[in-house]
């Protein structure tokens, strides 16, 4: 019997990119607050180097990258695998992590006396405890794994959400623990019964089994709900808003700009990879519908919130709309191969280009918050005046989340509506559209009043020193950069695809 | 069936009788006192008898042991467990 | 394997899914906290009694059950009781903090107690 | 007969898991779920699945039921009786619908299952010898699937640093208040005398687990649950959470299994695979650990968040 995975090389880089950041929160419980920052940076470098490699080695190679835990080939044991979304999503990750790293850094040392404190250094860990548990969510192929990997998730992000010690951020960490708890539960009981079927928890041995029970359906009826919660879309939003505009704007950039793609990303693996053919249609079509209600409902309650960070996190909700409708765009679940379409190439780049905006836009609501001391938009006359960095970053981010060129969302949004006006889904192409205008109704609201003349000046609570201010900028150029990529599908994202031992190219 | 397999029958089922009387003692008594009473005996006497009728069964001395050892363990934490809770229900009593 | 181990996999199976249900009723029907914490647990008792289910069938080669299934409900289970002393801890403060127990009256409004 | 057992078990789950659901008295509830925890073992046991067993039996019973009544206790004392008792009851004819459905949707996939059911007994057993471990379940926690073991020490750990961030900053690197203001006698006598036995049977789990039943996690719990009783009893109080030597036992267990992981890298065939000569001994030895470990980040996961300021 032939194995069922041959470990390429460079495959050894994708147990780095997991194993690194949990070493790094190892050594940073055992050296104690004042090394944490310092290890923190190492292991953001190095992280960076692992990703950069993992790209390398995908783009020389030109398949994806294999590795088998311990030589014990699944079922019994656990392989690792990294194709290009994949290789995509660990570069992401890495870049905006990195990113918060710096940031975190410099908003932390603004006050020295807490620069080592219980927030500051409880941060880092369980920063390095995210980034383990979404590079595993990204690479690996087992189910039950990959539960532990949302877990990873759950225990480092819930902690971040209250980091600040009020009640308010305590209520939201305590719902946002619930859905998340609840979410994971499902998925494991999910896991539970295909395991019962297949024997195995291997994606590409249950992808490969010829026959499916009723299992296969109960199963993704129950695992796909409980992502959706760890995902927040409609109607399973609620805790998301005040979870990620209560964190520390540090710790909301990286929930809200790759947190919640990772749950995102497992429903693609689950609905692309595992689901036959019939149910996938099914499921992305009602995936789809949410996905649409989650757009224009969440932009229109971003439209009405008063706090500049609620309003960034409904935006979010909104913006993870655009990754669902997806589905039937790029024809999964009909027969044919979803990952050479516009629609995956601009689902893809929607993921990339949300996560910079979104990350760099929470970065300069914090830097005004910080500033100011609040974040009520009515309050906010005239920010633009006195932070002018910080007004272009949320401008510029802002430009992305709309769809306006030049920018990667508006590429984004472009394939998509394209596809749906191709593939005949003219609701979707609608909602595309009034997403947009309903996007640029919230960035226009908040620089109407960067850009306002107060009655009295706005009054800075503290400097802001000019490093802080650039971290954001630099983002939210990135986001603006992937608007230079060419409209047609990318050949990265085909790498490694489909997932299957034979179709291996020679 | 041998003697020591009567031995074992006898003994099981009159601790398991046990058992049963202590757990009707714990529904029906009036007051904490005479509940715990009811319960330590099942626990003591029920158990040991239980442990005292799988002992022949047995096949090595190392089993017995082990046997033995859960007994006494299970006594200790029985005994303070009684301890706490007569002592909590003493200072209760004063206030009711 | 003999018909009746399988009956009784069964059985536990059956058991599993029936707490699945009640602790998904805990977790939905309770306002109350701590309640909804217990019906967490209730739920993974559940789930991972599906999984002792599937390993009970799987029984081979004069093994009670099929380990990997086994060995992942004992990683479940420690990972259940760190979620549980998460939320412990979280709600703890939450009532120190807000003086209630429910999301739903989590608003600083309460007034501060007097007796501390 | 057996199978009269098995029903009457699982009858006796169910019912305890509806009264802990449905009954008003919180700490009604939570002693349910405590005996629900310990018959739950008993049906570990029946499914032939003796690690479970003992795991559930003491994580799943002893230690949830202290954390739980611990927070019923805080609770009770920080919460006006008038909140209390505002609580709304929310309708509950839908979601029991709803959950009924769940359930027979559940049930219908129990029952269908493939036969011959799917298993990975043979292959675990065949690899065995490589291990030269005799207890399977050890084999899959600590070779077959080492790395969601050595994640999940990881996960734990994270949970306890987030229980710890819940903390005043002023309290944050203390130690908690575990003595309670009153120590009853009994309780002290207790702790002098059963900890001596709870090391020593931990002990002999970590060396049995290798080939019987039992293991790191097990000897853990019952490691960690002496470590509580002594804080309870207050012959030691509970250590402070700055403490270098309680953090390099916390992460030692994980950071000799990450570094055995990669030396497998240099002298065997890849990251967590062992060198087929010394495999055994480099296993206990993780476990060995790994006890140490998991020990005290549960036992600090009852106690909670600091809450005394650090010692100078």
């Amino acid at each position: 019997m032939t194995p069922a995975y041959a470990a390429t090389p460079g495959g050894l880089l994708l147990v780095l990119a997991v194993m690194l950041p949990a070493a790094a929160a190892l050594v940073m419980l055992v050296l104690g607050p004042r090394h944490t920052r310092l290890v923190a940076l190492i292991a953001l470098a190095l992280g960076l180097v692992v990703a950069l490699a993992t790209g390398l080695q995908l783009v020389r190679s030109q398949t994806a990258l294999i590795y088998v835990l311990g030589n014990w080939q699944p079922p019994l044991g656990i392989a690792l695998r990294a194709d290009g979304l994949s290789v995509m999503m660990l570069a992401v990750s890495a870049v905006v992590m990195a990113a918060t790293g710096l940031f975190a850094r410099e908003l932390f040392g603004l006050d020295l006396a807490t620069a080592d404190g219980r927030l500051a250094t409880s941060f880092w860990i369980l920063l390095m405890g995210l980034w383990s548990g979404l590079n595993l969510v990204f690479v690996s192929q087992d189910l039950f794994n990959l539960y532990v990997a949302l877990e990873l998730l759950t225990f480092a992000a819930v902690p971040l959400v209250c980091l600040d010690g009020r009640g308010e951020t305590m209520a939201a960490a305590l719902r946002y623990l619930m859905f998340a708890l609840l979410g994971s539960m499902l998925y494991l009981l999910g896991a539970g019964l295909l395991y019962g079927a297949y024997g195995t928890l291997d994606i590409r041995l249950i992808a490969s089994a010829s026959h499916h029970g009723p299992a296969m359906a109960i199963a993704l009826a129950l695992m796909i709900p409980g992502l959706l919660a760890k995902a927040a879309l409609f109607p399973l939003h609620l805790w998301l808003p005040p979870a990620h505009a209560g964190a520390p704007a540090a710790a909301s950039a990286v929930l809200s700009a790759l947190v919640i793609k990772a749950p995102v990303f497992l429903i693609l693996r689950l609905v692309a990879d595992i689901a036959p053919p019939g149910s996938a249609a099914v499921a992305g079509q009602v995936l789809a519908v949410l996905g649409a209600a989650s757009i224009l409902f969440c932009s229109v309650m971003a439209l009405r919130q008063e706090r500049l960070k609620l309003m960034i996190a409904y935006s979010t909700v909104a913006q993870i709309g655009y990754l669902f409708i997806v589905f039937p765009l790029a024809g999964v679940g009909d027969g044919t191969a979803p990952w050479g379409t516009i629609a995956w190439t601009g689902g893809a780049l929607q993921l990339t280009s949300h996560a910079l905006a979104k990350a760099a836009m929470f970065m300069a609501a914090g830097i005004v918050a910080e500033a100011v001391g609040h974040d009520r938009i009515r309050d906010l006359g005239g920010f633009g005046r006195v932070l002018p960095l910080t007004a272009t970053t949320f401008g510029l981010a802002g430009l992305s989340l709309m769809g306006i060129p030049p920018s990667g969302g508006f590429i984004a949004k472009c394939l998509l509506l394209t596809a749906a006006a191709v593939g005949g889904h003219l609701w979707l192409a609608l909602t595309i559209l009034v997403g947009g205008l309903l996007a640029g109704g919230y960035v226009f609201r908040v620089m109407d009043r960067a850009l306002a003349t107060p009655v009295e000046p706005l009054l800075l609570r503290k400097p802001i020193p000019l490093r802080l201010e650039i971290i954001p900028l630099v983002l939210a150029v990135l986001a603006v950069a992937l608007g230079f990529l060419p409209l047609e599908p990318f050949g990265l994202l085909q790498i490694g695809r489909p997932d299957s031992a034979l179709a291996v190219s020679p | 069936m041998g003697l020591s397999d009567v031995f074992t029958l006898v003994c099981v089922v009159a601790g398991a009788i046990l058992f049963l009387a202590g757990t009707l003692g714990l529904l029906r008594f009036p007051d904490t006192l005479s509940r715990l009473h009811a319960l330590s005996k099942a626990d003591n006497l029920g158990l040991g008898l239980i442990v005292l009728g799988l002992l022949p069964l047995q096949a090595s001395l190392m089993g017995g042991v082990k046997l033995v050892c859960i007994w006494l363990l299970a006594q200790l934490s029985a005994a303070t467990a009684t301890q706490l809770i007569a002592g909590i229900a003493a200072r209760r009593k004063p206030q009711a | 394997m003999s018909a009746l181990a399988l009956t009784s996999a069964s059985l536990f199976g059956l058991c599993g899914a029936a707490l699945v249900g009640i602790g998904l009723f805990g977790i939905v029907s309770h306002p109350d906290l701590l309640r909804r914490i217990i019906g967490f647990n209730i739920l993974g008792a559940g789930i991972f009694l599906v999984f002792g289910a599937v390993a009970r069938r799987g029984a081979a080669m004069g093994l009670g059950g099929d380990p990997v299934p086994q060995a992942m409900v004992i990683t479940g289970i420690v990972v259940a009781f760190a979620a549980t002393a998460l939320a412990v801890a979280l709600l703890r403060r939450l009532a120190s903090l807000t003086g209630s127990a429910t999301l739903d009256a989590a608003t600083p409004a309460t007034p501060p107690r007097s007796d501390a | 007969m057996s199978l009269l057992f098995d029903i009457a078990l699982v009858a006796g789950l169910i019912a305890l898991a509806l009264h802990v659901v449905v009954t008003r008295d919180g700490r009604g509830a939570i002693l349910a779920f405590i005996a629900f925890g310990l018959l739950l073992g008993i049906g570990w046991a029946r499914l032939a699945s003796v690690d479970v067993a003992l795991t559930e039996a003491a994580i799943g019973g002893g230690l949830t039921g202290m954390l739980l009544l611990r927070a019923h206790a805080h609770l009770a004392r920080e919460i006006p009786p008038e909140a209390m008792s505002r609580a709304v009851p929310r309708s509950w004819l839908a979601p029991a619908i709803a959950c009924g459905l769940v359930t027979l949707a559940l049930g219908a996939v129990v029952l269908a299952f493939p036969q011959p059911a799917p298993s990975l007994a043979h292959q675990a057993v065949a690899s065995l010898e490589t291990t030269g471990l005799g207890n399977p379940v050890t084999a899959v926690l600590l070779a077959y699937r080492a790395i969601d073991t050595l994640l999940e020490k990881i996960v734990l750990i994270l949970a306890l640093v987030g229980v710890w961030s819940l903390s005043r900053d002023a309290a944050w690197g203390g130690a908690s208040q575990l003595r309670p203001a009153v120590i009853p006698e009994p309780l002290v006598f207790l702790a002098r005398v059963l900890p001596p036995f709870g090391v020593l049977i931990a002990v002999y789990q970590v060396w049995v687990g290798a080939d019987l039943p039992g293991g790191t996690f097990q000897a853990g719990t019952i490691l960690a649950a002496m470590a509580l009783l002594v804080m309870l009893a207050g012959l030691r109080p509970a250590p402070q959470t700055q403490s270098k030597a309680l953090r390099v036992m916390l992460a030692g267990g994980p950071a000799l299994f990450v570094l055995v992981g990669f030396l497998g890298v240099a002298v065997a065939q890849g990251f967590l695979s062992y060198p087929e000569a010394i495999a055994k001994p480099l296993i206990v030895g993780i476990e060995a650990a790994l006890t140490l470990s998991i020990a005290g980040t549960l036992a600090l996961l009852v106690a909670g968040p600091p809450d005394r300021a650090p010692a100078p």
